[in-house]
């Protein structure tokens, strides 16, 4: 009895099916909701190379559905504790753990060194990043995406196939479309499409069933519905992406997300040390403040100037009202820079309470 | 003609139903939109593909099938 | 930001809702292919107390799909196995491991402790005892079960509904349904079905969405294809098994498994030590066999005399030709008594080779 | 009449199809199912149950539906 005996047994799979699958190799983009089930049963089924990319770490929050972690990988490194889970689940693979962001610099490489890409990633950013790496380096990619109760399976760019652009040519420029990573889900929902999207990574390298492509699946888990919707492929989208290659994703997507903005009072961090504060007004707008060693970013210029935020600091970012700096925060978190907090007061009550502060202190000092 | 209009994700957290039949005598499917735009408001917020007969149009579509879907796409993982 | 946060913050869950699962207990029978998700999600998603019975073992060959497991867990009672895994995904909640075989004995007493039971059983014989079972103890059971690419998922006894029995009356007879748990299964397949048996655990918990009840859903992992087919109840059905009471399902199953028959030969056995040899024929039938110590238990007779069967030896079955030592075995594996082997020559060849055994042994104790 | 019949799991094996198209003109599931067993003579080893238009159904039930589901029963977990 071994390791694959019950793919094995099965006529449709054989020894000849898992040898195939031990010459494999398939990227998992993402190890949260759906990056875990997806990367347990790939494992699990002896993908010979299997690649997990996740720059994030284990929350609290995250283990309500990614099941694998546990308390004993709070703090860590998703693809390195999702690594060290699964090399004990099958420890005949190459599992390979890339610890850092997927990015329109990294992607072309990376992934010409596997054959498949499944993206379980949770943002539009990474998905249309990953899209448009998949059809740059033609490799089939089994897309996958949730929301509260209901999921989306397809698989895209398979056998000259459409693409997710030729279903949603591009990223949503209305505030409505939540692209959080905060929203709310119902934890067995990546359960089922995480596996759905394993069990199509299967189909496509044993050449058995149908594969999902040209088509779509819209399953709700309240209601048990399922929807399959067929999609022409866009060769114009095709054409544009392979002519300007990866930088059409390099496009901030700045869809809002309404939960979990940090939030901090001034009061709060007037005590803090080893800290950056950020002014996102334009640079021209009054009254400035004096008392505080201020970074000015303005919020037309954020993307430009990234490398202006200390990614080792607690970041608080103010503006006249407070409303702006929100915007600037919904930014930086789609970037995933989360860093950053609120400061819920506007300019002018951060200028009364420093300067009652100055006054104390000054009072304090004499003597 | 009776149309059934299929709703997914945030759309159907706007029109409060997964689905309902419409009585419409129009032949485009934008003309369709705009009554479903002036009966839910907060629609035109979203971005979303529509899908004839589980098959993906345009709006400039004729309006042929007795099932339209208006699918937004997810982001979430 | 807490562990349920992603639950907390959906309108139809909610605080509320989230209370009502840290309050729920439920039983997962089988810590299989289906029971390690059923389990894993459950735990995460923060079950009160949830109960695992199972008294099999890890093995090599569970690992393909049994995600809560890992070469550091074989050899290790299943249900245990689990329990180490599923403590460290949440140790917020209680997990009980029953480490024994579910019988008729014991399953009305473990259920009355619990509120739903989810079915992630491999065999006919403990489906239909969990099902009377969950009837006698008026349990909603989500029941799901595999075959290779295909799969089958319901509620039985909710809200009174109808249950398995309603929609099959009697284990099948034939030889040709396969009861056994060495069958071929892709390994994707209980993941997606033993997700949504969870996310139907959590509907009844929760009162939301429509529970799968009144319905199976049959689901095939090649062409994605969904069936939900419409079941009565049977009134009758269920009032037998409440006179009854659980002794319908002490009726042995005896469908035949075609995979996975240990086989060996008498030359193999000569020459071990603490083993038992059982003959299965009729007690009249010729010849005997008088140089070996020998149990006599008629096919006829084997499910009656489970008891004169060494549980810690291993045992070796015999009889005319080698085919019905074979059903034999086919029998006890049903009944999960897994320690047996067929001796593949008939009773003239083992006769044969004692007897020139014997004279060797007299020649080589010559002086 | 036109009856599509889908077959699932140990049946689909055995009559190597998921689902076919036939033409009946008897009134009754069981006469269909002797047409079913002369076709596919393993079926006859198999225990299944019968759903018409996705709802079970005895033998004996008058044959109204266009399609008919042959289902056994899974053990696996």
């Amino acid at each position: 009895m071994t390791r694959y005996n019950r793919h094995i047994v099965l006529s449709e799979i054989g020894q000849i099916g898992q040898d195939k699958l031990s010459n494999a190799k398939v990227l998992v983009i993402g190890a949260g909701g759906l990056g875990c089930p997806i990367s347990q049963y790939l494992a699990a089924a002896g993908i010979g190379m299997l690649g997990i990319i996740d720059f994030d770490i284990v929350e609290i929050s995250n283990l309500q559905r990614q099941v694998l972690f546990g308390n004993s990988s709070l703090g860590q490194n998703k693809a390195i504790a999702a690594k060290k889970r699964l090399k004990d689940l099958n420890s005949d693979i190459t599992i390979m753990a890339y610890p850092y962001k997927l990015t329109h610099k990294n992607a072309v490489e990376l992934f010409n060194q596997y054959d498949i890409i499944v993206d379980g990633s949770d943002n539009f950013e990474t998905r249309y990043l990953v899209n448009d790496a998949s059809i740059i380096t033609n490799k089939p990619l089994v897309f996958g995406a949730i929301y509260k109760f209901e999921g989306q399976v397809a698989v895209f760019n398979y056998q000259n196939g459409p693409s997710y652009r030729c279903l949603f040519p591009n990223p949503p420029e209305k505030d409505t479309i939540p692209n959080c990573s905060e929203i709310g889900v119902l934890g067995m929902l990546p359960g089922i499409i995480g596996c759905m999207q394993a069990n199509e990574v299967l189909k496509i390298i044993l050449g058995i069933g149908k594969v999902l492509s040209e088509k779509i699946l819209y399953y709700n888990a309240l209601t048990l519905q399922t929807s399959t919707l067929k999609i022409s492929k866009n060769e114009a989208a095709f054409a544009t992406i392979l002519k300007e290659k990866i930088n059409v994703s390099k496009k901030v997507i700045t869809t809002n997300c309404q939960h979990e903005i940090k939030e901090v009072s001034i009061h709060d961090i007037l005590l803090k040390e080893n800290i950056q504060i950020i002014d996102v007004r334009e640079l021209y707008e009054q009254p400035k403040i004096n008392n505080l060693n201020i970074t000015q970013i303005p919020l037309s210029e954020l993307e430009k100037n990234l490398n202006k935020i200390d990614l080792k600091k607690d970041v608080f970012l103010f503006c006249q009202s407070g409303v702006r700096s929100k915007k600037a925060l919904s930014i930086l978190k789609t970037l995933n820079i989360n860093n950053c907090f609120n400061i819920k007061e506007g300019v002018s009550t951060i200028n009364n309470i420093l300067n009652n502060r100055s006054s104390l202190k000054k009072e304090q000092l004499k003597p | 003609m009776h149309i059934k209009i299929k709703y997914f994700g945030q759309i159907a957290e706007i029109t409060q139903l997964e689905e309902e039949t419409l009585e419409f005598s129009k032949s485009l499917i934008s003309e369709l939109l705009e009554v479903l735009y002036s009966k839910y408001n907060s629609l035109k917020n979203i971005d979303f593909k529509i899908a004839q007969n589980q098959e993906l149009v345009s709006i400039e579509t004729e309006l042929t099938g007795n099932e339209i879907a208006l699918l937004p796409p997810f982001s979430g993982g």
